[in-house]
């Protein structure tokens, strides 16, 4: 029991990691006021990038290197779109997500000619995992063993990486400068204006920081947690992560927690497939999966109350008042 | 104001030519990059779309879907909510829409039929987007999660659903029997074709038209009617909304049901229209390009309707494409209708703000002379 | 008039601006002498705002030149303002409501990447500041929790600690009480001993009269006068501004009071929060009377005209109307209580009253959207309601009367006549009005105040929230005195005077002559 | 009539790792052996799918190739408009003149890679994982489970499904987590059935030093020494007998099915895994492939009653 519990855990750090990243990532940019329904489409695109870099390099960091880059480009067409020629930001987010969709398997048909897949990655070309200093010493300490060796220890940089990035995220948007801008400039844009602080530059360097960090997730779903890229590899966890973000209120250590939640749920569900509840016989697995949204909406409807985001979020800045 | 200073062809054509043109450069430009030669490429494009009846009839077919998709995303959208759920809405709606024919055609005839089927997909889709505006207005549930998360409910519910109780008997294949004929909705070439009209067999249908009257509908109920008044009231202003007493929480969940509704109609087309069965995975992200679709239509039913062409002539003219070109994958085209998107949804301003400018200095340098 | 040969804190030359069609500023030049009070006026739409929002680098000016102490400056952005010693406080307040005092002060002016050590600084200044001119304020209370008196001080707070040597305010009274803007005044011209130079633009002659020591006229774009405050007068003001002679007091009739048509007896209110906002109110307002409400904004006004309209349902407490008893098991709705016979011009007209992204037609039925009058059996009927819009336009003088014009594109006083000439056309029994002339200039206060007198002479109910003394005195025939939610006084019009209002709106009057201020 | 042979790949599109791809090797195939081009066309929707084969019919293409049962209704609306065109489909059954049907026995091939994996265990614990919860798939599993039990009826099979949208073909990293839950319940040999997101599942085997079994096409290469063997389904060799006798005037319509005994399916034992099978493991196999064609082994097809009580 304890054993599937850490097991259960240990599956969800692996499939929250990604989600964490991107949540943070649609964090910096909704929290400038600047609404990411791209955080797939740029997954996908670095995911794309990383594991087509790495296959060529020979190097996962070099991978990592290039996803951001890929994503980064992407935030930046975003931002051109959003923040210079004030177009709609939803529109903006969908037509990243449909080129990106396009874009990789044309390229990597292109280039590998595999079916838009890359080549399978191994060594060096992916991040494996790390087994922390004592993990096979304390395997055997009851307990905190368990949870030392098996859950905290032996994951890949990256997820190190992603949950490192809560508390550094938390402290770039209480505690700096940036952060005090990044908040002011999402509720009311025309205060950082009069404050002498440009919206402009100050809106695209968030949807910077968004793209590495939507480029680091996507480098950890091809070249961490899988070896390789696959089309449409990114499934939807953009979404998930965006829903994470409104569900933990754009705050970082909330939004960590439900992607955890969802993490978590995912699971369970996996855990859950086949069970047989005396009474009802087997559960059919489609009520399964549906297991961590339905839960989802219920913790949302029951406990989390009204999510009221940044002010500004999805307006376009016009000097002139509305 | 500004407006009245720009002539209305530059607004309602140069403006769109120049954006959607910047768009095809663009991915020309990809398409010669993989080695391929564009204008060849356009010219099948263009033609699959709209150069003959049959291709037209395709091209009509998929707007069909479009027009239903956008009109749900505008109708939320006009107050305040952002139905991102349509995808499952119309899933569902089409469940509705496959139930009623299943039970009923072998019994009745087509004239009983069709409104039953519309009112199935009706109630199917606004029954699930029934819950999230529920929680919406009632518990303060963001919308957009929860709608994302019926998205993914819808589709285990229709496996569940086909697997276990609605699949046909005769083979592996995951659809329900197909229909009677009283049960399809007629095929335009069908309905044509007595009066010597030869249109080629494509699945545009009569769906087509419910989808001409819902534009129709929407427009009248949502700019013409008090509670299309109320609902943009909410929509721009709900502070205004509970000055003027409206309940919003009714509204908000009356719109979702709405706009639920009309993605549910893509059911009538697809299921009723084309398949003649009940099938998964028919609503194949119609439900998501919908929100482009009602976006660059700037949330009005004209606009939706042009944007939904558009997209049924990028849909069309991409298949007939890569029919053609087999090099031109179906991934390229996808990258097409991306730029299609960015250029002329996204980065509509690029050339906007210049030329009204352009053409309000015009007018001022006239009126000063 | 003036010695040239000292430079001016600021002048400007040529400067205009066009937006699109409209030429909002036409070649205005101004000169402000160092450590002046310099006042400017005008209409609602003559372009003020627009060549404060041009010196402070909000907008660029098409053409034209600004100098700072006699030197040209390239002002291109708020942030060359800034530099440039400038600060300016906003007609809307350009805060972040959600944040602190201390952390919009800062906005822009961290002083380092880390926040830690700009915030000790930031706390020192602000004490030096709040002692130098008596702005105190809790640097740590979130500003959409403060009064909108307190917001404005954490405008001018910010502007001072950038250093600010000039500093433009953009009709900074309008949401204050008379006190309040006293104290204004005493900060502003504590500014002034120090060197500071002022720009305030206000609707309210008398404080331009009170307080500057220059004055500029702005009409239709233009810069049409400027007079040295000492030898002017408010006539001659009004006149420059509108263009033609305006009347400056109210005419009425003594009151005839009729029977009670409302009565609200013990109305509590605690909002989401749960802190009572509401205590234990009660009204009577009869037939032909105004029954003016004073009172600092901020101490439940705005909750008692809400419980009042059935924007919000009381917590305790009832409501007799129209032979209905309304409380909080028996609530009925604004539509309901609409539907009753009352009306209601809500304080913020942009929030509230209209709906900006409208055109103006149908912001001029919003709250009667469902009357017969403008429905057919299934649809809206668009002609009923445009003839109507038109016909209310002429009457009321809204500029430019066209119905089809988005509601945004209307400047704030021609806003406030439509949404006025809606309730008030509505011929209610009961009509409650918040502050009616808000933002408004003094030729448009006029035709508002007769329209609210001729409403009583008619025998309507009326209901006024002001937080002009001026305003409530002239028109009110019975005042009542609100602070902290509860009311605190009743006096006949014939017995307020400023003092004495201003004492209770403080809560710091006795009767007893001796004991005055508590 | 005129030989101009084309195919329709189902919306997972020709390069998908299995099924299309196995067909579109056998178009390649095809396509070296006689320098015949071969008409390809992939939809990128329901509606593309009825297009693609009526554009082909139209232009005179024949035969056609349907891949998946998911092209079933589609294929049997245009082959009664083009009585004169000839249609395969693979994995439906479409009653007409002028189709031919062609249906596998996954049951067979699933059922032997079930007994080699129960072989190979040493937990007694085998796994399942499959894309969706459909017929098809349930064919696969429910012969697998059979296998599994012949060998060793006590073993454990764990089953599980990693989604119910498209997505659920091309979730690798789903297919992965599926793999490790079933690896930490004691699984040491999955059988993966999930097309794309399949990948995962081999992956997350070699990380784990664990088995995979491959499917439709031979993909022990993947990971040599970490794929057991695959369930081939030569879907390669139908689609170029299809062009074969079509070509040589030989083509007709009715049901084909294809087994063990036809070699239809099979599994996989090459240079990548000869390692990993003992000389008594092939024997076994051999003895058991012998006994179901001969039908001393019955192996229950839950396609007959949409149930699989063995
Ligand atoms: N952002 C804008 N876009 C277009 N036109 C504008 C804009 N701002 C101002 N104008 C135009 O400029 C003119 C001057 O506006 P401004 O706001 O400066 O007036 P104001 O004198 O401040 O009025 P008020 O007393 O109501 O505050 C207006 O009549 C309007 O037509
Ligand atoms: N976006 C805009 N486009 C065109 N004109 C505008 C726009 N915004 C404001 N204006 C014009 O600016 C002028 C002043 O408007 P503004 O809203 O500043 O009035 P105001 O009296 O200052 O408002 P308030 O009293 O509510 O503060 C109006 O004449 C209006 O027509
Ligand atoms: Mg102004
Ligand atoms: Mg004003």
């Amino acid at each position: 029991m304890y054993d599937t519990l850490i097991q259960m855990l240990d599956a969800t750090v692996r499939v929250s990691a990604p989600l964490i990243l991107a949540a943070l990532a649609g964090l910096f940019s909704e929290r400038a006021g600047i609404v990411d329904i791209s955080l797939e489409g740029k997954i996908l695109g670095s995911a794309f990038a990383a594991a087509a870099a790495s296959a060529v390099f020979g190097s996962a960091w070099i991978g990592l290197v290039f996803g951001i880059i890929a994503s980064v480009a992407l935030a930046l067409i975003h931002g051109f779109a959003c923040i210079t020629h004030r177009g709609d930001h939803i529109v903006s987010g969908v037509a990243i997500n449909t080129i990106v969709a396009g874009m990789t398997v044309t390229l990597g048909l292109h280039w590998f000619h595999l079916g838009g897949q890359t080549p399978a990655l191994s060594g060096d070309q992916r991040f494996l995992a790390i087994t922390l200093p004592f993990a096979h010493a304390m395997q055997d300490v009851p307990v905190i063993g368990q949870i030392y060796s098996n859950l905290i220890s032996g994951h890949n940089i990256l997820v190190y990486l992603a949950f490192i990035m809560v508390p550094v995220t938390y402290w770039i948007v209480y505690k700096t400068r940036f952060g005090l801008r990044l908040r002011a400039v999402g509720e009311n844009p025309h205060a950082v204006d009069t404050a002498g602080i440009s919206v402009t530059w100050l809106r695209y360097r968030a949807v910077m920081v968004c793209g590495v960090l939507c480029g680091v997730a996507g480098a950890y779903l091809s070249t961490a947690h899988n070896a390789g890229f696959l089309k449409n590899m990114s499934a939807g966890q953009g979404y998930m992560a965006l829903a994470a973000l409104i569900f933990g209120k754009w705050r970082p250590v909330p939004v960590m927690f439900a992607c955890l939640l969802f993490g978590f749920l995912n699971a369970v569900a996996v855990r859950l497939q086949g069970v047989i509840i005396p009474g009802l016989g087997e559960v059919p697995v489609q009520a399964i999966e549906s297991l961590p949204y339905v839960l989802t909406i219920l913790l949302l409807a029951g406990f989390i109350g009204k999510a009221v985001g940044p002010k500004a979020v999805g307006r376009p800045y016009v000097k002139e008042r509305a | 104001m500004n407006q009245a200073k720009v002539p209305v062809w530059v607004n309602i054509a140069l403006i769109p030519l120049l954006n959607i043109t910047l768009a095809f450069v663009i991915s020309g430009l990809v398409i010669y990059a993989i080695g391929q030669n564009p204008i060849e490429a356009a010219g099948y494009m263009i033609y699959g779309a709209f150069g003959y009846s049959e291709g037209i009839g395709y091209t009509l077919y998929y707007a069909t879907n479009f027009i239903f998709t956008g009109l749900a995303v505008c109708v939320a959208f006009k107050a305040g909510l952002f139905n991102i759920g349509g995808e499952g809405q119309a899933y569902i709606g089409g469940l509705g829409v496959g139930l009623v024919c299943l039970a009923l055609d072998h019994t009745m005839p087509f004239i009983v039929i069709a409104p039953l089927a519309i009112i199935g997909a009706a109630v199917f889709g606004a029954a699930w987007a029934y819950v999230p505006a529920y929680l919406q207005a009632r518990r303060g549930s963001h919308i957009v999660i929860t709608t994302i998360m019926f998205n993914f409910i819808a589709s285990s519910l229709m496996v569940y659903l086909m697997v276990n109780w609605l699949k046909g008997t005769q083979n592996m294949s995951l659809n329900s029997r197909t229909f009677e004929h009283s049960a399809w909705m007629p095929y335009l070439h069908t309905l044509l074709s007595p009066l010597g009209i030869d249109i080629g067999d494509s699945p545009v249908n009569l769906s087509f038209f419910w989808a001409l009257l819902c534009c129709f509908g929407v427009w009248l109920l949502v700019w013409h009617t008090r509670w299309g008044y109320q609902l943009r009231t909410l929509g721009t202003n709900p502070t205004a909304a509970k000055y003027a007493g409206i309940d919003t929480a009714k509204v908000t969940i009356w719109v979702m049901m709405v706009s639920g509704a009309l993605a549910g109609f893509v059911g009538l087309n697809e299921i009723m229209g084309v398949n003649h069965s009940l099938l998964l995975n028919f609503a194949a992200g119609y439900g998501f390009t919908g929100i482009a679709v009602a976006l660059m239509g700037r949330n009005h039913p004209i606009g939706i309707f042009l944007a939904a062409i558009l997209f049924g002539a990028l849909y069309q003219g991409g298949a007939e494409v890569s029919f053609d070109m087999p090099q031109i994958t179906p991934d390229i085209v996808v990258v097409v209708q991306g730029l299609v998107i960015l250029f002329s949804g996204a980065l509509e301003h690029m050339f906007k703000d210049r030329i009204e400018g352009f053409f309000i200095r015009r007018a001022a340098a006239a009126q000063e002379k | 008039m003036i010695n040239t040969t000292i430079p001016y804190a600021i002048e400007l030359r040529d400067i205009s601006k066009r937006f699109g069609a409209v030429q909002a500023n036409k070649d205005i030049c101004l000169q402000v002498p160092k450590g002046s009070i310099h006042g400017i006026i005008g209409e609602n739409g003559a372009g003020k705002s627009t060549l404060m929002s041009i010196i402070y680098g909000f907008y660029e000016a098409d053409t034209g030149h600004i100098e700072v102490d006699g030197e040209i400056v390239n002002i291109r952005t708020s942030q060359d303002a800034i530099k440039a010693g400038i600060g300016m406080v906003h007609q809307h307040f350009m805060l972040v409501e959600n944040f602190t005092v201390l952390e919009n002060v800062m906005l822009g002016a961290e002083g380092g990447a880390l926040l830690r050590k700009g915030v000790s600084k930031a706390r020192t200044e602000l004490k030096r500041l709040a002692s130098q001119y008596s702005l105190d304020i809790d640097v740590d209370a979130i500003v959409e929790e403060l009064p909108v008196g307190l917001q404005q001080r954490v405008e001018i707070l910010k502007a001072l600690y950038r250093g600010a040597r000039i500093l433009i305010l953009d009709e900074p009274t309008g949401v204050l009480t008379p006190q309040e803007a006293d104290h204004l005044f005493r900060i502003l011209h504590s500014l002034k001993e120090k060197g500071v130079t002022v720009l305030l633009i206000t609707h309210k002659l008398r404080e331009i009269l009170a307080s500057t020591d220059n004055v500029s006229v702005m009409r239709q774009g233009e810069m049409v006068a400027h007079r040295e405050t000492s030898k002017t007068n408010k006539e001659e003001l009004a006149e420059l501004m509108v263009g033609k002679k305006v009347r400056l007091t109210v005419n009425k009739e003594e009151a005839e009071p009729g029977k009670v048509v409302l009565s609200a007896k013990h109305l509590s209110q605690f909002d989401s929060q749960g802190v009572k906002r509401l205590k234990d109110v009660s009204l009577e307002l009869r037939a032909g009377e105004i029954l003016g409400i004073a009172g600092v904004s901020g101490n439940g006004q705005s909750e008692l005209l809400n419980v009042l309209s059935g924007i919000t349902v009381m917590s305790e407490g009832e409501i007799h109307f129209a032979g209905d008893v309304i409380s909080a098991t028996v609530p009925k709705t604004a539509a309901q209580v609409r539907d009753m016979g009352m009306a209601h011009v809500p304080e913020d007209r942009h929030k509230m009253g209209l709906v900006t992204g409208f055109e103006a037609y149908e912001s001029a039925v919003l709250g009667y959207h469902n009357s017969p009058v403008y429905n057919g059996k299934f649809l809206m009927n668009r002609k009923v309601m445009l003839d109507e819009c038109s016909t209310r336009m002429a009457a009321w003088d809204v500029r430019p009367p066209n119905p089809y014009l988005k509601t945004a594109n209307f400047s704030g006083g021609n806003q406030q006549k439509i949404v006025i000439a809606r309730e008030v056309e509505q011929n209610p029994d009961v009509l409650l009005i918040g502050q009616p002339t808000r933002g408004v200039d003094i030729g448009a206060i006029e035709n508002i105040h007769e329209q609210i007198v001729s409403l009583r002479d008619a025998g309507k109910a009326i209901l006024l929230v002001s937080v002009e003394l001026d305003e409530i005195m002239a028109l009110s025939d019975r005042i009542l005195v609100m602070f902290d939610g509860a009311v605190v006084g009743e006096l006949d019009a014939k017995d307020a005077n400023e003092r004495v209002l201003g004492l209770m709106m403080a809560n710091s009057y006795s009767d007893d002559p001796r004991g005055e201020p508590a | 009539a005129t030989d101009k042979p084309a195919v329709v790949y189902d919306q997972a599109g020709k390069y998908d790792k299995s099924f299309n791809e196995g067909v579109y090797n056998g178009v390649l195939k095809y396509e070296k052996d006689t320098g015949q081009k071969i008409r390809e066309f992939e939809p990128k929707n329901e509606a593309q799918v009825e297009q693609g084969l009526r554009r082909l019919a139209q232009r005179g293409y024949s035969p056609i190739i349907a891949v998946g049962y998911s092209m079933s209704a589609a294929t049997e609306k245009v082959a009664k408009d083009f009585p004169n065109i000839h249609f395969s489909i693979i994995d439906s059954v479409i009653k007409l003149p002028n189709v031919q049907s062609i249906v596998f026995k996954e049951q067979e091939g699933s059922f032997l890679v079930g007994a080699l994996a129960a072989m190979k265990s040493k937990t007694n614990t085998v796994g399942f994982i499959g894309a969706i919860d459909v017929p098809l798939i349930r064919k696969f599993s429910c012969g697998y489970k059979q296998g599994v039990k012949y060998i060793a009826p006590k073993d454990k099979v764990i089953v599980n499904f990693v989604g119910s949208t498209g997505a659920a073909f091309s979730n690798p990293t789903q297919g992965s987590e599926l793999a490790k839950s079933q690896f930490s319940q004691g699984a040491d040999v999955i059988f993966a059935a999930a097309g794309g997101t399949g990948i995962g599942v081999y992956q997350a085997a070699a990380d784990a030093g664990k088995y995979a079994i491959g499917v439709d096409s031979d993909q022990n290469y993947l990971h040599p020494g970490v794929m057991l063997t695959s369930m081939v389904k030569r879907v390669d060799q139908a689609a170029y007998n299809v062009y074969k006798s079509a070509a040589a005037g030989g083509w007709k319509p009715g049901v084909v099915t294809l087994g063990l005994a036809d070699n239809g399916v099979t599994w996989a034992l090459d240079k990548y895994n000869q390692k990993l099978i003992t000389p008594e493991m092939k024997a076994k196999m051999k003895a058991i492939r012998k006994d179901i064609i001969d039908g001393k082994i019955k192996v229950h097809d839950y396609s007959v009653d949409n149930s699989c009580n063995m």
